[in-house]
């Protein structure tokens, strides 16, 4: 496997985290949670500095990793878009709006575009079953959403990175 | 300026406004302007009252009266009679079912007020960020009242006698839990709040802790202080940030107060608590699985005994409730074991919270005493079905549960009788559907979830789900058997008999309930491949009606396939081998001549 | 802050803070005390909960509307968020649903300042256990 | 001693408290079928998982069905182990789990092993009602271990293998619901990982997804090459395994069949690694006295403990996760590759055949074997000391290719220079055996004295971890044993700490040593096979004339005629080696 190394900085900041936790084994999952919203991801390398730094087999790191559907191993997309797949939003139409936004993106559940800006995942009841359907894009709720809207959304964060590219 | 002495509220909910709500608050504005009251009285549209099968409902205040089954034409006597001459109007008068008397005065409607909040008592009305107004409404008197005023037994014993079970969803005796732990011997103890709330369309957990989380901290340390504990761990969910945040604010003040920490009141009692995080596994609501989460391992769960009260969080003896659970203590202790007991039904004491969605007017978060009715709580509560629709089923449990259909509206909410209907309790999420609704599909829509769920340990839930899944996907898209009907039952009665823990154990509920319930519906697509409520798309069949086609040629330019032939002016027709049904033709057709079977 | 060091420290801050809190309620200017609570769960802020409750504060405050403005937790009117509570003094609380700027204006310029109710109002369906 | 009384299938059972339903119904002959578990009695290794829910029955009074292998007995339990209702649900599971399993039984190097095939035939599956998409995996090669993904039924003993006993912590569960599948992180191969290649994960898999690199086909083409001169070596633990795969007795001792078996596959001589072991404790030994010596001479920089370095997955184990302590290891090669280098100088030339025309293969209790020959340092100009390895199986396949009835074979004896071992070298079959060797050895060195006694009881026995001292005529040698890697870990960190108190110390990385290994018949979970393996062991010791290194006359003949004496040059040269850090 081609390793990527990392950058200096990155394995202070993970090591940071560990010590923060004891280097407790037990912590793992607290540790991949900072590592994660620091880093964005949890990459090969990032795993086993924290495998190290915790004095634990790299695989068993890999195994909850791969267990909890809250961890990535890919970079997400600049403006990730979450569909809610709980089942209030699925019986108000999730899925409708899920399958338009795959078909006005281009990708897949779990892939981000190639120009980084959007990626798309599923998520499970975000808790906000009174505006059914629920789509978030980044940390921002967007409640009774129809197939129709999807366009308006993702044009807000078009548009706010052609306006952020002029702005820069 | 207008100074209004007199109020009329309108209902303007979905199925007042139905029966004409909105006339008659115009009916109602036109004659007091003709008596020259506009300036008297106000009124008023109103969101749902929540009693939909009385509507449409009219209140006037201040004095109070409720009037049912208001039409249009009966405004005049309204205005004439009530507001003008200050009499009530008898005939429009809420009659108590029970005494058969008209009610005067609303506030003495027993029956209007179907919820009792007892775990929500907080929600909306303190500052969950401010530790003062938890006090100010009782906050840690029964913390205090526990530790300096009676024994862990005492203690142990008024939680056991007020018949308090487990609210995630198993009902477990919660005095009994407690007192197990207590009696495990061990030199460290732990106390767990499971709060990974996961199912979906649920959201009762988290909101407690978003609106009230001091209630779960008072309710840990005396179950802290009940099995000899002296640190609490709450497993929350990484996806509920909010929570998260109100929590450790709580933690925070709790501790400045000295009601976290060493020595609580003067007591001796050391107790103190800490968050973990989920990270997205639902199989972590099981509590082996949970503490092993947060032990940093995968949230696989093992095989009981031994229970956690036994051998838990590493290893020591732990006992696990969920938030619900919890946020029903303080108010056990203070209210006391009797009081509680008097909610509910014999077996299922208190109250529970429901979050109820779906097809349902009013979404939202409700308790209501055990044993109350479903048609109760989709009706008077839930202010009925969205767009006047036809109930259809309500799927109560999550992924666990199961589909109950009008057969069940009267039946009595309580853990015994929705485990009998072939359903359960879960941990609250009341989903309700219509006749839109394809059965077959919300069954598939939750084996889905399950399979993506499973942990993957045990054969029968990694395995036979995917293959349950996999008939069912069958069957949706029109390649289905009656033989794959057998097998749907056959494999469901194996997982569950047979897989591991309670979500394998339980994963096969909503095909089990829909097949009892809505058999019907499966023949329907796999005899005549049809799907009654017109979801499944693989199933549907656009014809066009000879009689009705023009000839116009749209449905034919739009199709996106070349699936439409026909010469202008005359009835086309539809390649059903080439058809992808899009149903593009069916939205464009301005003569109503294509038609979905 | 002071620990709560016995059961009587803890009588004795319910005490206070009850008093506090009725002060604010009722308080020395009971004609003019007006408090709103703003649900501000997850559903509230998801929709817009938190600028209805900016816009309250700024808004009150510009007028010279002596007003308390506090954040609560869920009401359970989910299908009807932002909601907010009223309580004019002297009166009943009154909730309502689908408080966006424009309605929170109209509820400012009418229920506050005319006190008028304002279309829009949920019927409180529910039963609070009494606190002794 | 608590006591349960408890009723399986109505009749009654006395246990003890702790029991499981799995052991009481074994109690009295009741067989209830299991898949994923493994209990390895006095090995303090179990694998109960709860997970394949095969051995699942009716508990009076539970709501659902209970595993029995992780069920305990408790009093007054009523359980029932067949009725239509268990029957079904375990017929289900079983079929459930072969729909997602590749039906190339005909073809699968399980074949006739596979447990989850005798499983099928026991309870008669005859059709899978519940066909589906089935898990796909990318193979996996390395040089002693194939994984073969897709035939994973997640049975997680060889997780448990890998992590609990020999805490090398390669595998792991990985993923979750239908895609969990046992995996290294990151999916990657084997060879990329810090894999010892001990095969412990092989020797408990019940499937076909784990198992050795077969090299029978590359054997049976160097047999036939007419310009090559083959020949043989087998290790000690070879001659007391080998038999059960013919249906003969656990510990039954096959050395003399053995032999009649290769030379009538064609092998141009059949050796003994016992040979090669005898030389080991030559080197070896020598190495561990001059340590000693200069240690008692107030030597303050030698390394000691010295640490036997026989076992190749023992090896990797220290170059992966303890690099820091690669000088303390001794240097001296394993009796496998010494034998291939002397084969390959002394023999070859004593023949007259050039260096490539010597094919040497040896047969192994091992898959760790392979790799080991594979490694760069054991080769000249590319042409490897031991160009084959293979397993106990695959020697016993070949047998059966040679349509050979081994029970009725003659016994034969090895050939000369290289067959001939004293009891020393036979032991370096069980854990122990090799420090009782070079303690026979190094005590007559040492002392100057003959051994009062040959049979160090104390070094014997099934523990993981054992210690003992040995009277050097007044001075006290402190040798450990441990045998499994996670064991081997705990003497490591006390060295590490610095508060190690042993001069020597052996280590074999399967649990047993070799007689465990990786290698060898499949136990299926039944350790009293292994302790009858270590018992003929030891009666082959016992039985020979020679029965300590140094008194070897090839060996002896060896040093005259060619090395010259332990530690020589050309010793160094030929028989030690050196270690990477590969951390």
């Amino acid at each position: 496997m081609p390793k990527i190394k990392l950058a200096e900085k990155a394995v202070d900041l993970i090591r940071e985290i560990c010590t923060k936790f004891n280097n407790d084994e037990g912590e793992l999952i607290n540790v991949l949670h900072q590592v994660q919203s620091k880093l964005g991801y949890l990459p090969a390398e990032v795993q086993e500095v924290i495998a190290r730094e915790l004095n634990i087999s790299v695989a068993k790191v890999y195994g909850v990793v791969t267990f909890y559907s809250f961890f990535t191993m890919l970079p997400k997309g600049q403006h990730p878009i979450s569909v809610c797949m709980g089942t209030a939003c699925y019986v108000r139409g999730a899925e409708q709006v899920l399958s338009e936004i795959k078909r006005q993106l281009s990708i897949e559940v779990g892939e981000t575009t190639p120009d980084g800006r959007f990626s798309l995942s599923c998520l499970r009841c975000v808790g906000a079953c009174g505006l059914a359907p629920v789509v978030m894009v980044g940390e921002k709720v967007y409640g009774r959403v129809s197939p129709q809207q999807v366009h308006k959304i993702i044009a807000e964060y078009k548009e706010g990175c052609a306006a952020e590219a002029k702005t820069a | 300026m207008a100074d209004y002495t007199m109020h009329v509220l309108v209902c303007g909910g979905t199925g007042c406004k139905a029966s004409q709500s909105e006339l008659i608050k115009l009916n109602f504005q036109n004659r007091l302007s003709e008596l020259g009251l506009s300036d008297e009285v106000q009124v008023v549209m109103t969101g749902c009252f929540g009693f939909c099968e009385k509507g449409p409902i009219v209140k006037i205040l201040p004095d109070n009266t409720f009037y049912v089954h208001v039409t249009p034409e009966d405004v005049t006597e309204l205005v004439e009679e009530h507001i003008v001459k200050g009499r009530k109007v008898e005939r429009l008068l809420y009659v108590d079912p029970e005494t058969q008397a008209s009610v005067h005065d609303a506030k003495g409607m027993e029956f209007y007020k179907k919820q009792v909040r007892i775990a929500l008592r907080n929600c909306g009305f303190i500052n969950p960020e401010n530790i003062d107004e938890y006090i100010a409404r009782d906050g840690y008197a029964a913390l205090g009242s526990c530790l300096l005023e009676k024994t862990p037994e005492e203690t142990i014993r008024i939680i056991k006698d007020s018949g308090l079970r487990g609210r995630g969803g198993g009902g477990f005796p919660t005095g009994l839990k407690w007192e197990i732990t207590r009696k495990s011997v061990s030199d460290q103890k732990y106390v767990v709040c499971n709060a990974d709330e996961g199912d979906p369309g649920a959201f009762m957990d988290r909101s407690i802790l978003e609106g009230d989380p001091h209630s779960v901290i008072e309710a840990m340390a005396i179950c802290g202080y009940c099995i000899g504990a002296d640190k609490g761990l709450v497993y929350i969910r990484a996806e509920y940030p909010l929570a998260v945040e109100r929590l450790k604010i709580a933690i925070k003040q709790a501790r400045e107060y000295g009601l976290l920490g060493e020595d609580i009141m003067g007591s001796g009692f050391n107790f103190d608590i800490e968050i973990r995080y989920g990270a997205g596994a639902f199989v972590c609501g099981e509590e082996t699985a949970l503490i092993h989460s947060m032990e940093g391992l995968r949230g696989e769960p093992t095989v009981k005994p031994p229970f956690p009260a036994e051998s838990g969080y590493k290893g020591k003896p732990t006992n696990v409730n969920n938030v619900e659970t919890f946020a029903n203590i303080p108010p056990i202790i203070n209210k006391g074991a009797g009081w509680f007991a008097a909610i509910g039904t014999e077996k299922s004491k208190g109250t529970k919270v429901f979050a109820l969605a779906g097809k349902i007017n009013n979404v939202g978060l409700i308790e209501v005493p055990m044993g109350t009715t479903l048609r109760e709580v989709i009706y008077d509560i839930g202010g009925g079905i969205k767009d006047g629709r036809e109930f259809k089923a309500v799927q109560t449990g999550g992924p666990s549960g199961g589909c109950l259909t009008k057969d069940f509206l009267d039946t009595p909410i309580d853990y015994d009788n929705l485990l009998a209907a072939g359903s359960m309790m879960g941990s609250g999420g009341m989903i309700v559907m219509d006749e839109t609704d394809c059965m077959v599909s919300i069954a598939k829509f939750y084996l889905e979830f399950t399979l993506d769920e499973s942990c993957g340990k045990c054969a029968p839930c990694r395995i036979g789900n995917k293959r349950l899944h996999e008939i069912l996907e069958r069957i949706t898209e029109g390649n289905g058997t009656k033989e794959d009907l057998d097998r749907l039952r056959m494999l469901s009665t194996v997982i569950k008999d047979a897989s591991l823990c309670g979500l394998g154990q339980t994963s096969p509920n909503p095909v089990l309930s829909t097949l009892d319930h809505f058999y019907d519906e499966y023949l329907a697509h796999v005899d005549s491949k049809t799907c009654p409520s017109g979801q499944c798309k693989a199933l549907l069949k656009y014809t066009i009606l000879e009689d009705k086609c023009t000839g116009c040629t749209l449905c034919f330019r739009n199709c996106p396939v070349g699936a439409i032939s026909g010469e202008k002016r005359s009835p086309h027709y539809i390649d059903q081998s080439l058809c992808i049904k899009c149903g593009v033709c069916y939205e464009k057709c301005k003569f109503d001549a294509i038609i979905i079977g | 802050m002071t620990k709560i060091k016995s059961l009587a420290d803890l009588k004795q801050l319910k005490a206070e803070v009850q008093s506090k809190i009725k002060l604010r309620e009722k308080g020395d200017h009971p004609e003019n005390l007006i408090q709103i609570r703003v649900s501000m769960a997850t559903c509230g802020i998801a929709s817009g909960a938190k600028e209805t409750m900016t816009y309250l504060i700024e808004e009150l405050e510009h007028q010279g509307i002596d007003a308390v403005v506090t954040q609560t937790g869920c009401m359970g009117y989910c299908y009807a968020e932002p909601t907010i509570e009223l309580t004019m003094p002297g009166s009943e609380p009154v909730v309502y649903g689908y408080v966006n700027r424009a309605k929170a204006q109209e509820i400012i310029e009418k229920h506050i300042k005319l006190n008028q109710l304002v279309d829009g109002i949920i019927p409180v369906n529910y039963k609070q256990i009494d606190n002794p | 001693m608590e006591i349960i009384n408890l009723k399986i299938d109505n009749k009654p059972v006395v246990v003890k408290k702790g029991t499981t339903v799995l052991k009481a119904a074994e109690s009295i002959g009741i067989d209830i079928p299991t898949l994923c578990h493994m209990k390895l009695d006095d090995l303090n290794i179990e694998n109960k998982p709860g997970g394949c829910r095969v051995c699942v029955v009716e508990v009076k009074g539970r709501r659902n069905l209970a595993p029995a292998c992780c069920t305990e007995a408790t009093e007054g339990m009523e359980v029932s182990t067949h009725t239509m209702r268990v029957v079904n649900a375990r017929r289900t599971v079983v079929e459930l789990i072969l729909s997602d399993h590749p039906a190339d039984c005909l073809i699968c190097a399980k074949s006739g092993n596979c447990e989850l095939q005798d499983l099928a035939t026991r309870l008669g599956i005859r059709e899978i009602h519940y066909k589906g998409e089935q898990s796909t995996y990318r193979e996996d090669t390395s040089p002693a271990i194939i994984r073969e993904v897709n035939k994973c039924v997640m049975c997680r003993r060889c997780e448990t293998m890998c992590n609990e006993v020999q805490t090398v912590g390669v595998l792991s569960a990985v993923n979750r619901g239908f895609n969990a599948v046992v995996a290294p992180a990151f999916e990657m191969n084997l060879d990329h990982s810090v894999c010892t290649y001990c095969g412990q994960c092989v020797a408990v898999c019940p499937t076909g997804a784990l198992t050795e690199v077969d090299e029978t086909g590359a054997v049976i083409r160097a047999l036939s090459d007419p310009t090559k001169t083959v020949i043989v070596q087998t290790a000690p633990a070879v001659r007391a395994a080998l038999g059960e795969e013919f249906g003969m007795p656990a510990g039954t001792l096959v050395t003399g069949k053995m032999a009649a078996a290769l030379r009538r596959l064609g092998f141009d001589y059949v050796f003994d690694t016992d040979f090669a072991a005898d030389l080991t404790i030559m080197e070896e030994g020598t190495e561990l006295l001059g340590r000693l010596s200069a240690f008692m001479e107030g030597d303050k920089n030698v390394k000691l403990p010295i640490l036997t370095s026989c076992c190749p997955a023992w090896v990797k184990f220290f170059e992966h996760q303890f690099p820091e302590l690669k000088d303390i290891p001794s240097t001296a090669r394993s009796p496998q590759q010494m034998f291939g280098s002397i084969a390959k100088t002394y023999f070859a030339g004593k023949l007259g055949v050039k260096r490539e025309d010597l094919v040497v293969v040896s047969i192994m209790p091992c898959v760790a074997k392979k790799y080991e020959s594979s490694r760069e340092e054991f080769a000249v100009n590319g042409n490897p000391d031991v160009d084959y390895a293979l397993t106990t199986r695959e020697l016993a396949q070949l047998i059966k290719l040679a349509n050979l009835d081994f029970r009725s074979l003659p016994d034969e004896d090895f050939d000369q220079p290289l067959g001939e071992s004293t009891g020393a070298g036979v032991i370096f079959g069980t854990t122990g055996g090799v420090i009782e060797a070079a303690v026979r050895t190094a005590y007559e060195v040492f002392t100057g004295k003959s051994l009062p006694r040959l049979d160090f009881e104390e070094l014997r026995g099934m523990d993981g971890l054992r210690k003992a001292t040995i009277d050097f005529n007044g001075t006290p040698i402190n040798i450990g044993i441990a045998h499994g890697l996670g064991n081997a870990r705990k003497l490591l960190e006390e060295i590490q700490a610095g508060t190690s108190e042993f001069h020597a110390i052996e280590i074999m990385s399967c649990p047993g040593g070799c007689i465990g290994g990786g290698g060898q018949p499949y136990h299926h979970g039944n350790a009293e096979i292994l302790k009858k393996r270590q018992k003929a062991i030891y009666a082959e010791d016992k039985n020979k004339k020679l029965r300590k290194s140094h008194e070897n006359p090839y060996i002896k003949k060896l040093y005259e005629e060619f090395l010259g004496a332990p530690l020589s040059e050309k010793s160094h040269h030929l028989l030690h080696t050196q270690y990477f850090d590969r951390s």
